[in-house]
């Protein structure tokens, strides 16, 4: 059966069979790990595996929700996600109009109102978030359609604060 | 002395409980709404709420602070490091509430604190000074002008970076002014900035002091933190790869001249630059313990929070200069939640999951648990990881093999970014300075595309047999891919 | 509700209310833990717990399988048994004409045969266990009335290898 | 040197992988087939399975081992302690099968491996020997009148506390020389056994020794190991609580004379007992890395692995005594599973929890992990926990807090036990010899009331809210309780 993990802006198309696992063009011969303990938090399901990858023990700490998988793999996390539902999530990502709130955090200033023409990488909103400020710029050159946010505003993390077309 | 309060959070907490513990003092944590859970908390043999999860409403009220001391019995107060360490008023009204104050005497912080007195006391004790100087309301682009640019904008108040800014032109300088301003009221209650004359590929190199009420006072040998982004340290390390015998005596003969100047006790920290000509200028002193010290304790074998409590108590250091002993290379890397990969945005959530690494000279000061939900108010620091090594190569491997390690799952951290910078050529030759995450990794990406296939041929790999864990939600696509379904 | 809890050779009555605990005659404030991580692994499902017990906060850590109950606190474990199924686990324990092997081994020699007339700290069998020897000895005085190992052959965990009566 | 196999499991096996990789070299593992999941597999870059469970058909199979050496293309071999560690046939067939043997010359192994022939050795070095002697068949009995009792049976190939036993008179002799030689030729495949005269009230004192090829052979100072049972190492520290200056360099000289005399190179340790009246006497040297070498690491700073890995390459040490630095006080506990209420028998199965201790100055070399099944077949080592300190007091209650950190829930361990030693006033004041266990603890039970009664109420308490885990099995009673039903 084949699947398609989305990672960043990359798709793998693995397929899995009983002693190999093919990842794009790839093929890797995988011995199947015996259970371990498994862990439920917040949603969660984490197990530490030993997968034998091509003749190599690799530990791994998978944690699985339902539409995500993160992979920690010799100290890099691998953040996974099926098909439909990494679109969604990356609706508001790479190039996108939509300007969203990447954390919770509070609002310091807004620089731009509906109506104004933007450049790509023009900053739009400075957000306080863990004791830091950082600027919110614009993905792509447009007009303001719409601004939801303001000064000492609270946003959600994934909330659309400026929307651009 | 008999039971302390510690009148902060995450690792430093822990770190200055396990001290407590180990000399026969109970502690008291205090913890916000949000840090019920914390691993401080669980740290102390007592706890109490002080308030809501902003700081301003919780780790930075002295009067729910000093009710805590007073309910649980506390009679002394460690501060740890941000928040109230640095604060004079605060270290007085522990005094004056009949409490012992863990730390430097509050005129040293006082003065210290304020970053244009200090200057000033340093520059009177022959500390040579970054030129610079204050600035009023509509002065800053002359007063920047005759400095010359590069400038470096700073919290007068201020520390640990905030309130900072580098402008590299006047055009630059009234947004980067009232951003550092915002910042430094938001974090010391204390708007005011001054401007600093940037160096060119300085190294950052502080030296360690600490002080008894005796009329002892040494140093602990130096310590580089160069690395760093946004003046955050991300790398420390000691002793400076670049130090030589002579640089030290005078460096070193500097930071105690300073803390001299203001009657300095307990620990503390000189902050130098140091630029390729090996001439080094007077930064700032931190008066207190900060978040690097490990390095220092892993060379010296001297416990600088024990050596706190001791100072505090009253009792002399017990050693002088000529005792202390240096050993070997440490070096320590801030484990903090933000994308390396996203400008370093912070990150924050729930610990999915924890597995943080053991062994020969390998020290964890970790502050989160798994379950424990890193809140969005402070700090993005999760845990400091260090390694000692016989020499400075044999530390950096044997961290980065920790870092390696390491899993952290949930909020993104700097994790693998913090592995590659330590492996970095220009890292291991020791060519540090304080622009090097600038020149080295300007757009960092973890990328590794084997191990992400690999990693994607785990993610969609489950046991052999069932694991006895079941669960009540629907069936995730991961568990229903044909053969590989959970039996 | 009044719990009987068996620890070693004692019984504990618990009765838990809101936010009380009675230990037998003592009473405890009680604060419960939010919840956390839970891990099962081997039938038994495990939880970090921060208990405020008398205004200090216990962190512990809490084993449950159907009948028994592991707590770790401050570096020693107490295992605790519901009433019924400890009695039954007790059965071959102290003072009983049932001597059980601890723990799965190889018996090296057996000592007694049935008939014999033993003491009470009389050696019975030698069983090798963990590349260490240990003796298992009488714990009643009485006649051998059946020994079930033979030298050489290997024992189960719980299994009666000599019966006293 | 590229690839080392490492024959041996455990703690050691994962302690050695970390040192390799921190040279750069890669690791492979041997496991038998309870092994599969244990956490030496996992420190690994190839594992190889080399049998079933019992050791004789797989860590003591040289076959298999030299087999998996050339599977995995590994060109060196690092026995760790235990097993093949001392077994002077292993070494020469590693050697012959052209791959580096990591540990003493295979002839140095012989003489020593053959306390007879160490005795002989020692002596003739000039160093002084316990009164004892050979027997054989028939002889045992006049042999051990002559001695004079108590006497001590130990097997000549032994080590370890194996095949050894304690006679107090001759009508327990019989049955000492049979039980010895049988647990002698299970252990070593060697089952005689030579008498010595019991000293009373001894410590074991032992010095440890490093060689390399270029003729350079010094003393890392001296360890206490007396605290044992059943001559298991229980409890051990650096530097030895009532050493002097004077006795460490004469039993520091006679270490290295007994080395000198089988030409030795890469670690070892040369054993002593030492009387009351500051007396000691050759016990044995020990030709491989030692379980307590961590806390000679702890104080002297170096890392005795890496040594042995750069020696076996014909490296030189690049140090001589003169460079050789003691700081501060180590101790280490042995965490082991097995029942100190219980005549200390050992128990086995999965550890269904393990929480491990961190913080500065505390270590764990650890040989277990969640999940993992302790095998019935092997030693109930499960891992190590060490401590240092400025003074043998501070080293000795940040351990005492590690372990109070520490929770391993399946089999039983002796880690409460541990705790009630390290804590006792007479170990604290350092009166420690072999039989200090025996005088003190004769019978010790985790007695502690009040903390049973809180174990009871946090036994019965569920968190407040649903944790999102459900089992799909019966409800059990404790989550039937009433209102503290899990909602």
């Amino acid at each position: 059966m084949e699947t398609r993990l989305r990672i960043g802006d990359r798709t793998l198309v693995v397929t899995l069979d009983a002693d190999t696992a093919r990842v794009d063009d790839r093929t890797l011969a995988v011995v199947r790990p015996e259970p371990g303990p498994v862990t439920t938090t917040g949603g969660w399901t984490v197990e530490d595996m030993t997968v034998t990858v091509d003749g190599r023990p690799r530990r791994a700490v998978v944690a699985r929700r339902s539409d995500r998988v993160l992979v920690s793999l010799d100290g890099r996390v691998h953040a996974f996600a099926l098909g439909d539902a990494e679109r969604r999530a990356a609706g508001g990502g790479a190039g996108s109009g939509s300007v969203t709130a990447p954390m919770p955090g509070k609002v310091v200033r807004v620089l731009v109102a509906v109506g104004d023409v933007v450049e790509t990488g023009q900053a739009l909103v400075v957000l306080e978030a863990m004791k830091m400020e950082t600027t919110l710029a614009a993905e792509v050159a447009g007009t303001v359609k719409a601004v939801h946010a303001e000064a000492g505003g609270m946003v959600d993390a994934g909330a659309v604060i400026v929307e651009i077309a | 002395m008999r039971s302390v309060l510690i009148a902060n959070r995450g690792e430093i907490a822990v770190r200055v409980a396990r001290a407590c513990r180990e000399q026969g003092l109970t502690t008291v944590a205090v913890y916000s709404e949000v840090d019920r859970d914390a691993p401080h908390v669980r740290a102390a043999d007592r706890a109490v709420c002080i308030g809501p999860a902003p700081a301003r409403e919780s780790y930075l009220r002295t009067e729910a602070l000093l009710d805590a001391a007073r309910t649980a019995g506390a009679d002394a107060v460690h501060p740890g490091y941000g928040f109230f360490s640095e604060n004079a008023a605060f270290a007085r009204a522990v005094q004056e509430a009949g409490l012992t104050w863990i730390g430097p005497p509050p005129d040293a912080i006082a003065i210290m604190g304020d970053k244009l007195a200090a200057r000033e006391t340093a520059g009177r004790a022959g500390v040579p000074l970054v030129p610079g100087a204050e600035i009023d309301a509509g002065n800053a682009k002359a007063v920047a002008a005759k400095i010359g640019y590069p400038i470096l904008v700073k919290a007068a108040a201020g520390g640990g970076g905030k309130g900072m800014r580098t402008v590299a032109s006047e055009a630059e300088l009234d947004e980067a002014l009232a951003a550092a301003g915002r910042e430094a009221a938001s974090a010391f209650a204390d708007g005011r900035v001054y401007l600093e004359k940037l160096l060119l590929r300085p190294r950052h190199v502080e030296v360690q002091v600490l002080g008894d009420t005796h009329g002892t006072l040494v140093h602990l040998g130096e310590r580089e933190c160069s690395v760093q982004r946004r003046h955050q340290k991300v790398v420390e390390e000691t002793p400076c790869p670049v130090m030589t015998d002579a640089l030290r005596t005078r460096m070193t003969d500097a930071a105690l001249a300073a803390a001299r100047a203001v009657n300095y006790v307990s620990t503390g920290t000189v902050e130098f630059l140091l630029d390729e000509r090996g001439e080094f200028y007077f930064l700032e002193m931190n008066t207190r313990l900060q978040v690097e010290h490990p390095v220092t304790e892993w060379v010296t074998g001297i416990d600088l929070v024990h050596a706190q409590l001791r100072v505090a108590r009253g009792e002399p250091l017990g050693f002088t200069q000529k005792d202390v002993r240096f050993r070997g290379h440490a070096i320590e890397v801030r484990l903090c939640a933000e994308d390396p990969a996203a400008s370093f945005f912070p990150s924050a959530g729930p610990i999915v999951a924890l597995r943080e690494p053991q062994g020969p000279w390998v020290r964890v000061d970790s502050g989160i648990a798994q379950g424990f939900t890193v809140p969005v108010e402070y700090d993005p620091l999760l845990s400091k990881l260090s390694a000692w090594g016989e020499d400075r190569a044999t530390a950096a491997r044997r961290l980065w093999h920790a870092l390696r390690d390491t899993a952290v799952l949930g909020p993104t951290t700097n994790l693998a970014f913090l592995q590659d910078v330590i492996a970095h050529e220009a890292f291991l030759r020791g060519e540090t300075h304080t622009g090097f995450l600038g020149e080295h990794f300007p757009a960092w990406r973890s990328g590794d595309d084997d191990a992400a296939a690999v990693a994607a041929a785990i993610a969609l790999t489950r046991p052999a047999a069932s694991t006895g864990a079941t669960t009540t939600a629907a069936p995730s696509p991961f568990e229903t891919l044909g053969r590989w379904r959970l039996a």
